[in-house]
C-alpha cells in the first residue's frame, strides 16, 4: 500500500465522498470525521515513511493515461509538497470535526471530501495535465460551498470565484501546451511529465512568453495584485469551513505551482521577471495591508491579509535562494495554520452573533477570555511573531530576497509594520474597550468543539515556530535540489549570478554600500 | 455515340455502398410495414430503426477494417469515396443516430413519434448524411445533403407545435438558399476546372497555379456561406437558435451533433486544400470566421434566459472551436476536430436528454419557454440526482478537467499550437472561460437557488423513462470516465485521419 | 554551569505558563507568590553565575538546539553568559524580582491579577532571551517577546480606550524600528555568513566601512525603537497608561535599555564605525536634553519620570556612542535601580492617591508616607547625580567620557540636562511630598502601601546608594569584553573643577526647585497663570507638538489613504476593471443579441449580406493579385 | 453577334441577383420559394451551359439532380407552408417571430 499511498491518498476522499451518499444524515458528522481522520493518519503515515535525507520525488506512481500524447499519470512527493499535502488532510480533519451546525451538512461533508481529493491531488501531481485537472476540479467544490452555504452574495462571489481562476487557467493550460510541444520538437515525444520538463532548457526569449502564460493562471489563483478583487468576496461571503479551506490550503497551489513549474522551468525569465514580481508582491504587502486597515468586517481583514501574507511567499519564492524559497514554502505552511486558524476564530463569533461587523462588537475579552487568547496568539503569529510559525517562514523570505535586492526587500519589511497595524487595529476594536452592546454581554466563550479545532492549530503555531526543524529540513533538501537544477538550466549570465550554486557552498556577495541603496 | 457502358461489377466495388444503403433499406422496411399494418406501437420502429442502425454500424466496421489494410477506397465509378475521413464521420453519425433514437420513447405522448414516418425519415437522413460524407463528388454530396436536411426540415415540423412549423420553416428556407449558394459555388468551380470532383478540382487549380484565384475565391465564399449554414457559422447562423427552440430537445440535441459533422467533413475536404495551397485569402476569413463565432455566439448565450436557446448558442461557439481544426489542418487539427467532436456529442446528447426529460407537455406554470433558468432553480433540492448530472454535463461543456470536453479542447487548443497560432489558441482558451460563465448560471440556478416550479421534482423527470435514463446513464458515463477512453480514441482517429492524407 | 543558565533562562517562562494556566479564573495570591519565587530563582541562578565569571572570566556558552536551518543559514537557539550579558541579567532578573513581589500588593484588588503574572513574567523571559542569546536572531527573538509583552501589559487595563491605544502605538513604533533591526541582521547575515556575535564580530574586521556603516545605522534604527530615542520616542510618554510596576520594570529597568545593550553588544561594530558612534552620542545627547525639556512642565507624575528616563537613555547613548560602552552600561545598571525605586514609590503614591497623576494635587504626603517619601527622595538624588550616590558615579563618567574625548557640544547638553534633571525631579518631590496637602480639596484620604511591598523595595534603594562603589569591581569585569577605555581627566584641577562644579550646579538647580514648588503658594494651575500661556510652556506641555504632529499627519493620513485604497482605489479601480470586462462582454451580448431578431428576411439578409462582404472582400483580393505590380508601383510612387 | 458561354453566365449571374434580391425583399412565404427557384435555376442555366463549353456532361447531370432536388424542396416547403395558413390565416413572414433574442 505505500507504494500508491498517494493515490490511497487523493481517491480514498472521493470513494468514501461517493459512499456518503448512502449514509443518513444524522451519521453524517461522524462519517465525515471517520473518512478525514483515516485520511489524516494516512497523511502522517507518509510523512513517517518519508525519507528527509532524500531531495528528489518519492513514493513516485507512473500510469499511463493518454501515452500517444505524453499524457501520464504521475504522482510523486518531495519535501516541497509533503506538508501541503498533510496540511491539506489536516484542515479537512479540524474543518468537518467543527463544523458548526449547517443546513444540508450530508452534502457539505461530501463536497468537502471531493474538495480533498482535488488538493491532494493538485499537489501530489507530478504531470501538468494531471496537475491542470485537479487544480480546475477544485474549483467546483469550492464554487458550491460558497454558492451554497455563503453570504447574501454568495452567488456573486461564487461566480466570480469560478470565472476568475477558471480564465487564468485556461491561459495557463495554453502555456502548458506549448511547453509540451518544446518538449515534442526537441525530443519527438509528446511528454506532459514535470520531471521530463525539467530537463529541457529553453531559449530566453521562449521563456519569457511561457512564464507570462503560467503566471496569469498562477498569479490569479494566489491572488497577486491586481487580480486579488475575488478574494475578498470568496472569503467574505464564503461560510467559515469554506474560507479556512480557501485560505489555508487553495491559495497555495499558486505559490506552490511557482516553485513547482516557473521557477525550474524557466529559470531565465524568472530571474528576467524578478524586479517586476517582486514590485507586485511589495505592491501587495503593503497595498492590501492599508486596505485591510480600512475594513469594517473583520473576515475581509484577515481576507486581505492574506494577501499581504501572499505578497511575502510571492517574494520569499523569487529570492532565486535557498534560504527565500524555503522560507516561502514555511510560510505557505505558516500561513495556512495562521489564516486557518484566523478564519476559524471569525466563525466562532459570527456563530454567535451572527455579524462580522467590527463596530458591533468592542470589549469581547471581558466576556471570551479564551477566545480573545487564541485569538491573540493567532494574532501574533499572524503579525510575524518570533517564535510562532510565521515568523520563520517571513524570516526566512526576506532574508533570502535580501540577497537579490536590498532597498526591495526594505520596501516589503514594511509588512512587519503594516501587518502590525491592521491586525492589531483589529482586535482592539473587537477586544479591548467597554462591552457597549448588550447582545454581547452574555456570549458563551468558545466551546470544546471549536477548541478541538482550535487547540491543535494553536500547538502547531508554537511548536513550529519554536521547532521548525522537522518541517524545514525536507523543505530545505529539496529546494536546494531545485535551485541547484535552475543554476545549472539557467543560460543568461545574470541569471547564473543571481541563482546561486548550491553545490559550491556559499559565495559572500559583499555588495558596496553605493549600489545597496 | 457514347459507347456501350461496359462495367465489371468488381470495380463497381458496391461495397462501398453498403453503410449508405442499409439505413435506407431499413426506412423503406419501416414505411412497407406501416403499409400492412399501421397504428403499431413506436416501440417496433425504435427497435427496427436500432437494428438496421447495428447493421450499419458493422457495416462501416467492415469497411473500416478493409480500410486498416487497403488504405482508401473508391466505388461506383469513383464516386463513393471511402477514406478515414468517411468512416469516421459516419462511425459518428451511426453512433450518435443510436443512441438518439431511443429518446423517442418518452414518458408523454408525442405526436411525431406516433408516425412511423418520422422513422422513416430519420433512417433516410442517415442515409443521407452519410452519402454527404462518403464522397468528394459535389453532386453527391448536395444530393446527399439535400436528402438529409429535408428529411430534417419535415421531422422537426411533426413535432407539431407552432413554433415547431415556425422553426421548420425558418430552416427551410435558410436550407433552400444555402443550396442555391451551393449549387452556385459548384457551378463556378465547374466553370473554372471542368470537374465536379474535388480532388480533380484541386488538381486542375493547382495545376494552373490559381491564375484565376479571383474566380475562385467567388466559388470559395459561396461554399462558405453554404456550409456556413450548415455549420452554424456567424452571419449564418441566424436559425440555429429558433430552431432548437421550435424543435424537440431531442431533436435539438441531435442537430447540434450529426449535421455539422457530416458538414464538417465535407468542409475538411473542400477548403483545406485551398489553405495548404496557399489561398491566404481563405486562412484570413476562415480565422475571422472561427473567432467570430466563438465569440459572438458565447455573448450571446450569456443573455438567454432560456437552457435550450443557450444550449443553442453554445452549440454555435463549439462549432465556431472546432472550425479552428479546418483553419489549423494539421493533421493532429483534424484529429482533434474527430475526437472533439465525439466527446462533445456525448455531453451534449447527455444535457439535451435532460431537457427531453423534463419535458412536459404544456409549458411550466408562470413560464415563457420549456427550460427557462427559472425552471432549473433549486433542483439540488428537489431532484438532486438529476440536478448532478446536468451539472456534470454543464462542467463538462464548459471544458472543465477531467469531463469529456476537457480533452477535445485540450487537444484542439494544441494543435492550435502546434499549428503555430498561438493567439488563436489563447483566444480559444479565453472563449472557454467566458462560456464558463452561461453553463455556470445553470449550476447557479440548480444548486444555488431556491426551487421557483415543481417543487416535487417530478417536472425534472416528467418525460422519463428507463430507455431515456439509460441513455442519459450513457452519456454520463462517458462524460465522466473519457479519460479513459482518450488513448484508444486518439490513436484510432489520427492513424485514420493521417492514411487519408489529412 | 549549563544548568544554572538554564534555571535563570527558563524558570520565568515556567512562571509565566503556570500563570497563564489561571488566566481565566479569579485572583489566586498564590501565583503572585509562586512566580516572584520562580523568578527570584532564575535572579539566584544569575547571581552565581555571575560569581563563577567574577572568579573564573570565562563565558558559559551553550547551544540548546537549532532552530533555522537552510542553506547556508544556521542559526541556534544559542545561550551566552558573558561579562555583559550576566550584567544584564543581574539587572533584569533583580529589579523583575522586586517588582514580582511589589506586584503582589499593588495588583492585589485587580481581577487580572493572574493575568498579570503571567505577562510580568513572560516579559522577564524574552528579556533574558534578549540578553543571553549568542547571536543576533535570537536577540530579535527576544526583542520582540518584550515588544509583546510590553503590548500585553501596557494594555493590561484593556478596558480603558487610551490604554489599548498606548499599547497598540508602542507595539507598532517598535515595529517600525524593528524591521530597521531586521535590515541590519539581514546585512549582517550576507555579508558575514553567520548571525553568530563570535563569527560576525570575527568578520566585521574584513568588510569595508560603508557595508559596517550600513549595519550599524540599521541596528541602531532597532535600538532607537526599543530605546524611544527621538523620533520615535512617543510611544513610551503614552505606555505609561500601563499599571506602574509595568512602568517599572519595562519602561524604565529593563526592556527600553535593551537598545543600549545593542549598542554595546554590538561594540565591536560601532568601534569601527566612529562617525555612526558620533551621531548615536550625538543623538542621545539631543535626546537627554529634549525630554528633560519635556519633563520640567508635565503635570502627570509618571510621566515625568518617563521622559526622565528618556533623558538617561540619551545618556547612555551618548556614553556608549562615544565608545565608552561600560559607561553606558554602568549607567544602564545604577539606573535601573533608582527609577525602578522611583516608579514603585510612585506606584505607592498612586494607590495612595486612588490613581491620581497630577504632582499638583498632591502636597505634603510626606507625613502620611514616609517611608516612600524617604525612597523617592533618595532615588531623585540618585538621579540627579549627586555624590556619593549611583547616579553620581555613572553620570559623572559620561560627562567625563565626552570631555575626554572632546566633544565638548555634547558635554555641555548633557551638563546642563543635569541641571535640568535635579530640577525636575525634585520639582516632582516637592509636589508631591512637601507643601500644602493640597489633596484634600479632592476628598483623598491617602494611606502608606503594604509593608511588604516597602520590603521589596528597599533592596532597590540600597543599590542606588551602593552601587557606586562596585565601579571598580564592575570595570575589571566588563573590560574583559569591552575597551577598557579610562576617562580620566589627567589635569587634576580641571577634574575637581569640574566635579565640583556639576555638583553645585546640580544642587542649585535642586534648591530652586525646592524653593518654587515646596512652598504653600502652590495651587492646582487653572490653564490662566502667564507662564501657563506662554508660548515655551505650551511647546513643552505639547511636547513640542510632535504627538500632534504623529496623529494628524501621519495616523490620519494613513487611515486616510487606506480608505481611499479600499474605497476608491479596489473597488473603484482594481475590482471595477474586472467587473467592467465581464460587463461589457455581457452588454455587449445584449445589445447585438437583436441581431436574432426572429424575423425570417432579417435573417435572410443576414446570410445574404455575409455573402455579399465575402464576396467583396475576395473581389478587392482578387483584384489585388491581378493588379499587385501595378499596385507596388503606385505605392511606391507614392513614396510609401 | 453569337450567344456565348459568357452571356450564359452573365444571365445566370443576373437571375441569380434576383433570386437573391427576391429572397431578401419578399415577405411572402410563397413568393420566397419562388426566388429560391430563381436561385436554383440560374445556377441550372450556367450549368447546362458549361457542360456544353467543356463538351462535359457532367454539369448537366448537376443540372439534373438540381431540378430534381428543387422539386422535392418545394414540396417539403408547400407542406410546411399549408400547414402554417392552416393555423394562422397568413404567410406573411412578419406573423412567424415568436423566437427571438
Amino acid at each position: 500500500m505505500i507504494d500508491h499511498i498517494l493515490s490511497v491518498l487523493i481517491f480514498f476522499p472521493a470513494v468514501a465522498a461517493v459512499f456518503g451518499f448512502i449514509i443518513h444524515k444524522d451519521s453524517m458528522r461522524a462519517y465525515g470525521v471517520a473518512v478525514s481522520v483515516i485520511e489524516f493518519a494516512l497523511a502522517l503515515w507518509l510523512w513517517f515513511a518519508f525519507d528527509s535525507n532524500v531531495s528528489g520525488m518519492q513514493f513516485m506512481e507512473l500510469i499511463p493515461v493518454v501515452p500517444s500524447f505524453g499524457i501520464n499519470y504521475i504522482l510523486g512527493v518531495d519535501g516541497i509538497s509533503l506538508f501541503i499535502i498533510i496540511l491539506a488532510a489536516f484542515f479537512t480533519l479540524i474543518g468537518i470535526a467543527s463544523l458548526t451546525d449547517t443546513k444540508n451538512v450530508k452534502n457539505m461533508i461530501i463536497t468537502l471530501l471531493f474538495l480533498q481529493m482535488t488538493m491532494v491531488g493538485v499537489f501530489a501531481a507530478l504531470d501538468a495535465i494531471i496537475f491542470y485537472v485537479f487544480w480546475e476540479l477544485s474549483l467546483v467544490p469550492m464554487l458550491y460551498i460558497i454558492g451554497a452555504w455563503g453570504g447574501p452574495l454568495r452567488i456573486y462571489a461564487s461566480v466570480k470565484f469560478f470565472l476568475y481562476t477558471f480564465a487564468g487557467s485556461l491561459v495557463m493550460l495554453v502555456g502548458m501546451l506549448f511547453m509540451a510541444y518544446f518538449y515534442y520538437q526537441a525530443t519527438g515525444v509528446w511528454s506532459f511529465a514535470i520531471l521530463d520538463w525539467y530537463r529541457l532548457i529553453l531559449p530566453e526569449s521562449f521563456q519569457l512568453w511561457l512564464f507570462a502564460a503560467f503566471f496569469i493562471g498562477f498569479a490569479i489563483k494566489v491572488p497577486m495584485f491586481p487580480f486579488h478583487t475575488w478574494l475578498p468576496y470568496a472569503h467574505g461571503q464564503a461560510p467559515t469551513i469554506g474560507s479556512v479551506i480557501l485560505a489555508a490550503i487553495l491559495l497555495k497551489m499558486g505559490t506552490y505551482a511557482f516553485i513547482r513549474f516557473s521557477l525550474p522551468l524557466f529559470p531565465d525569465a524568472s530571474v528576467f521577471y524578478m524586479y517586476p514580481i517582486a514590485i507586485l508582491a511589495i505592491i501587495m504587502i503593503i497595498y492590501t495591508a492599508m486596505v485591510a486597515y480600512a475594513q469594517e468586517d473583520v473576515k475581509q481583514v484577515v481576507a486581505y491579509s492574506s494577501v499581504s501574507h501572499m505578497g511575502v511567499i510571492i517574494l520569499g519564492t523569487f529570492a532565486l535562494n535557498v534560504e527565500g524559497i524555503s522560507g516561502s514554502i514555511f510560510l505557505m505552511i505558516a500561513h495556512g495554520v495562521v489564516s486557518g486558524a484566523l478564519f476559524l476564530l471569525v466563525g466562532v463569533i459570527y456563530d454567535r452573533r451572527h455579524t462580522k461587523m467590527m463596530d458591533q462588537f468592542g470589549g469581547l475579552a471581558h466576556v471570551m477570555p479564551r477566545y480573545a487568547t487564541i485569538f491573540g496568539i493567532m494574532l501574533m503569529a499572524s503579525v510575524g511573531m518570533p517564535l510562532t510559525i510565521n515568523f520563520v517562514g517571513e524570516f526566512l523570505s526576506l532574508l533570502g530576497f535580501y540577497q537579490q535586492s536590498h532597498t526591495l526587500t526594505l520596501l516589503a519589511g514594511v509588512a512587519i509594520i503594516v501587518g502590525a497595524i491592521y491586525m492589531l487595529a483589529a482586535y482592539k476594536k473587537m477586544f479591548f474597550g467597554e462591552i457597549t452592546k448588550d447582545e454581547n454581554r452574555n456570549l458563551k466563550d468558545v466551546n470544546k468543539r471549536e477548541l478541538l479545532a482550535l487547540i491543535p492549530l494553536s500547538i502547531i503555531t508554537i511548536w513550529l515556530g519554536v521547532y521548525p526543524k522537522p518541517v524545514l529540513g525536507p523543505i530545505n533538501n529539496s529546494v536546494e535540489s531545485i535551485v541547484q537544477l535552475m543554476h545549472d538550466k539557467a543560460t543568461s549570465v545574470e541569471a547564473k549570478i543571481r541563482i546561486p550554486n548550491v553545490i559550491e557552498g556559499i559565495v559572500i556577495t559583499r555588495t558596496p554600500a553605493g549600489e545597496a541603496h | 455515340m457514347l459507347a456501350p457502358v461496359n462495367v465489371s461489377l468488381e470495380s463497381l466495388n458496391l461495397m462501398t455502398l453498403a453503410p449508405m444503403l442499409i439505413p435506407i433499406v431499413g426506412a423503406l422496411l419501416i414505411l412497407v410495414i406501416d403499409l400492412f399494418k399501421s397504428n403499431l406501437d413506436k416501440t417496433l420502429y425504435v427497435g427496427v430503426s436500432l437494428l438496421f442502425l447495428f447493421m450499419d454500424f458493422f457495416a462501416l466496421y467492415d469497411a473500416s477494417t478493409i480500410f486498416a489494410q487497403d488504405g482508401t477506397m473508391l466505388g461506383v465509378f469513383n464516386v463513393m469515396l471511402i477514406d478515414g475521413l468517411a468512416l469516421l464521420s459516419q462511425f459518428i453519425i451511426v453512433i450518435a443516430s443510436m443512441l438518439f433514437i431511443p429518446l423517442a420513447l418518452t414518458h408523454k405522448r408525442f405526436h411525431e413519434f406516433s408516425y412511423p414516418e418520422f422513422f422513416a425519415l430519420f433512417l433516410f437522413m442517415i442515409g443521407g448524411f452519410q452519402f454527404m460524407v462518403a464522397s468528394d463528388n459535389l453532386i453527391l454530396i448536395f444530393v446527399g445533403l439535400e436528402t438529409a436536411s429535408l428529411a430534417l426540415y419535415t421531422m422537426i415540423a411533426m413535432h407539431n407545435r407552432d413554433k415547431s412549423f415556425e422553426a421548420a420553416v425558418k430552416y427551410f428556407t435558410m436550407g433552400a438558399l444555402a443550396a442555391g449558394f451551393f449549387s452556385f459555388g459548384a457551378m463556378v468551380f465547374y466553370a473554372l476546372t471542368g470537374s465536379i470532383e474535388i480532388n480533380q478540382i484541386a488538381a486542375v487549380l493547382a495545376g494552373n497555379g490559381y491564375a484565376d484565384i479571383g474566380y475562385v475565391l467567388v466559388g470559395v465564399v459561396f461554399m462558405l456561406a453554404s456550409f456556413g449554414f450548415k455549420l452554424s457559422i456567424v452571419p449564418f447562423h441566424t436559425w440555429a437558435p429558433d430552431v432548437y427552440e421550435g424543435s424537440s430537445a431531442a431533436m435539438a440535441g441531435y442537430m447540434s451533433i450529426v449535421p455539422k459533422i457530416a458538414a464538417f467533413v465535407v468542409a475538411m475536404r473542400l477548403f483545406e486544400f485551398l489553405i495548404h495551397s496557399g489561398v491566404i485569402w481563405l486562412e484570413v476569413v476562415l480565422y475571422a470566421f472561427v473567432v467570430i463565432t466563438m465569440t459572438a455566439a458565447n455573448l450571446w448565450a450569456l443573455v438567454q434566459t432560456d437552457v435550450k436557446r443557450m444550449l443553442a448558442y453554445s452549440s454555435i461557439s463549439h462549432a465556431g472551436f472546432v472550425m479552428a481544426a479546418i483553419l489549423i489542418g494539421t493533421t493532429q487539427a483534424n484529429s482533434a476536430l474527430f475526437l472533439y467532436w465525439i466527446l462533445f456529442s456525448f455531453t451534449n446528447l447527455g444535457s439535451f436528454s435532460m431537457l427531453w426529460i423534463s419535458r412536459q407537455k404544456h409549458l411550466p406554470d408562470g413560464q415563457s419557454s420549456d427550460h427557462s433558468y427559472d425552471k432549473f432553480a433549486g433542483m439540488i433540492k428537489t431532484s438532486p440526482m438529476a440536478a448532478v448530472v446536468m451539472a456534470l454535463f454543464m462542467l463538462s461543456l464548459a471544458g472543465l478537467p477531467p469531463f469529456a470536453l476537457f480533452w477535445g479542447k485540450l487537444y484542439m487548443i494544441s494543435s492550435a499550437v502546434t499549428g503555430g497560432y498561438t493567439v488563436l489558441a489563447l483566444i480559444m482558451a479565453l472563449n472557454s472561460a467566458i462560456a464558463g460563465y452561461y453553463y455556470l448560471k445553470l449550476i447557479v440556478y440548480m444548486f444555488m437557488k431556491e426551487p421557483v416550479v415543481g417543487v416535487n421534482g417530478e417536472v425534472y423527470v416528467s418525460n422519463a423513462t428507463n430507455a431515456l435514463k439509460t441513455i442519459i446513464g450513457i452519456a454520463a458515463v462517458g462524460t465522466v470516465f473519457a479519460i479513459i477512453a482518450v488513448n484508444p480514441l486518439l490513436e484510432f482517429i489520427t492513424a485514420f485521419v493521417y492514411n487519408s492524407g489529412y | 554551569m549549563e544548568n544554572l543558565l538554564y534555571i535563570a533562562l527558563f524558570s520565568p517562562l515556567v512562571s509565566s505558563l503556570f500563570a497563564a494556566l489561571f488566566t481565566a479564573t479569579p485572583k489566586k495570591q498564590f501565583i503572585g507568590i509562586i512566580a516572584s519565587l520562580l523568578i527570584f530563582t532564575s535572579f539566584v541562578s544569575s547571581s552565581f553565575l555571575l560569581a563563577e565569571i567574577l572568579i573564573t572570566g570565562t563565558p558559559v556558552h551553550v547551544e540548546m538546539m537549532t532552530w533555522m536551518a537552510t542553506g547556508n543559514l544556521y542559526i541556534p537557539f544559542g545561550f551566552v553568559v558573558d561579562q555583559v550579558s550576566v550584567t544584564m541579567m543581574m539587572v533584569v532578573t533583580l529589579v523583575s524580582t522586586i517588582v514580582h513581589i511589589y506586584s503582589i500588593g499593588y495588583m492585589d484588588h485587580d481581577k487580572g491579577f493572574n493575568r498579570f503574572f503571567s505577562w510580568l513574567s513572560a516579559f522577564v523571559f524574552s528579556m533574558m532571551v534578549l540578553v543571553m542569546s549568542d547571536n543576533y536572531a535570537g536577540l530579535f527573538i527576544g526583542w520582540e517577546g518584550v515588544g509583546l509583552c510590553s503590548w500585553g501589559l501596557i494594555g493590561f487595563w484593556f478596558h480603558k480606550e487610551v490604554a489599548t491605544w498606548a499599547a497598540n502605538e508602542a507595539f507598532i513604533m517598535n515595529r517600525i524600528a524593528d524591521l530597521g533591526m531586521l535590515i541590519g541582521i539581514f546585512l549582517v547575515y550576507w555579508n558575514t555568513g553567520t548571525l553568530q556575535y563570535d563569527g560576525a564580530f570575527a568578520a566585521f574586521a574584513t568588510l569595508d566601512t560603508a557595508t559596517l556603516t550600513w549595519i550599524g545605522i540599521f541596528l541602531f534604527i532597532g535600538a532607537m525603537g526599543k530605546s524611544a530615542q527621538f523620533p520615535l520616542h512617543t510611544w513610551l510618554a503614552d505606555a505609561m497608561e500601563g499599571p506602574t510596576p509595568v512602568s517599572a520594570l519595562i519602561h524604565a529597568a529593563t526592556m527600553v535599555t535593551a537598545g543600549v545593550y545593542l549598542v554595546v553588544r554590538s561594540n565591536e561594530l560601532y568601534d569601527l564605525i566612529p562617525n555612526v558612534g558620533l551621531f548615536i552620542a550625538s543623538l542621545g545627547a539631543f535626546v537627554a536634553l529634549f525630554a528633560a525639556s519635556m519633563a520640567l512642565v508635565n503635570r502627570d507624575m509618571k510621566r515625568i519620570i518617563a521622559y526622565s528616563t528618556l533623558s538617561q537613555l540619551g545618556y547612555m547613548f551618548a556614553a556608549a556612542g562615544l565608545g565608552a560602552y561600560w559607561v553606558a552600561l554602568f549607567h544602564l545598571m545604577a539606573h535601573a535601580f533608582f527609577k525602578a525605586l522611583l516608579f514603585l514609590g510612585a506606584g505607592n503614591v498612586m494607590h495612595a492617591m486612588h490613581d491620581e497623576l497630577d504632582p499638583f494635587k498632591m502636597g505634603g504626603l510626606k507625613k502620611k508616607m514616609t517611608a516612600t517619601a524617604v525612597m523617592m527622595t533618595l532615588a531623585s538624588v540618585a538621579l540627579a547625580g549627586i555624590f556619593p550616590l549611583a547616579g553620581f558615579f555613572s553620570k559623572d563618567a559620561i560627562l567625563e567620557s565626552a570631555f575626554v574625548e572632546h566633544h565638548f557640544i555634547i558635554y555641555s547638553v548633557l551638563l546642563f540636562t543635569a541641571g535640568l534633571t535635579a530640577f525636575y525631579s525634585f520639582r516632582l518631590v516637592a509636589l508631591i511630598f512637601h507643601g500644602e496637602e493640597r489633596y484634600k480639596l479632592f476628598g483623598i484620604d491617602p494611606h502608606e502601601a503594604y509593608k511588604f511591598m516597602l520590603i521589596a523595595m528597599s533592596p532597590l534603594l540600597l543599590l542606588a546608594i551602593i552601587a557606586g562603589s562596585l565601579k571598580m569591581t564592575y570595570y575589571e569585569m566588563v573590560t574583559a569584553l569591552l575597551p577598557a577605555t579610562e576617562y580620566h581627566i589627567h589635569n587634576h584641577l580641571v577634574y575637581w573643577i569640574m566635579t565640583i562644579g556639576t555638583q553645585l550646579f546640580v544642587i542649585l538647580a535642586i534648591v530652586y526647585a525646592y524653593k518654587k514648588y515646596a512652598n504653600s503658594k502652590v495651587t492646582v494651575p487653572d490653564g490662566t497663570s502667564a507662564m501657563e500661556n506662554s508660548f515655551g510652556y505650551k511647546l513643552l506641555i505639547n511636547q513640542y507638538y510632535i504627538p500632534y504632529f504623529y496623529e494628524e499627519y501621519i495616523v490620519k493620513s494613513y487611515r486616510e489613504l487606506s480608505k481611499i485604497f479600499w474605497k476608491q482605489v479596489d473597488l473603484k479601480i482594481v475590482d471595477a476593471t474586472v467587473d467592467g470586462i465581464a460587463g461589457v462582454l455581457y452588454s455587449t451580448g445584449e445589445r447585438t443579441r437583436d441581431m436574432q431578431s426572429g424575423n425570417l428576411s432579417t435573417m435572410l439578409k443576414w446570410m445574404v449580406a455575409g455573402t455579399i462582404g465575402l464576396l467583396s472582400l475576395a473581389v478587392v483580393f482578387g483584384l489585388a493579385v491581378r493588379y499587385s505590380d501595378a499596385i507596388l508601383a503606385i505605392l511606391s510612387g507614392l513614396g510609401v | 453577334m453569337e450567344i456565348g458561354l459568357n452571356h450564359y453566365l452573365v444571365l445566370s449571374t443576373i437571375l441569380f441577383a434576383i433570386g437573391l434580391v427576391g429572397v431578401m425583399r419578399r415577405k411572402n412565404l410563397l413568393l420566397l420559394f419562388f426566388a429560391t427557384e430563381i436561385l436554383l435555376n440560374a445556377v441550372n442555366i450556367a450549368f447546362a451551359a458549361i457542360s456544353h463549353y467543356y463538351g462535359d456532361l457532367t454539369g448537366q447531370m448537376f443540372a439534373f439532380f438540381v431540378i430534381a432536388i428543387a422539386a422535392s424542396e418545394l414540396a417539403v416547403g408547400l407542406g410546411l407552408l399549408i400547414v402554417w395558413f392552416k393555423r394562422h390565416g397568413t404567410i406573411d413572414l412578419d406573423t412567424m417571430t415568436s423566437m427571438r433574442g
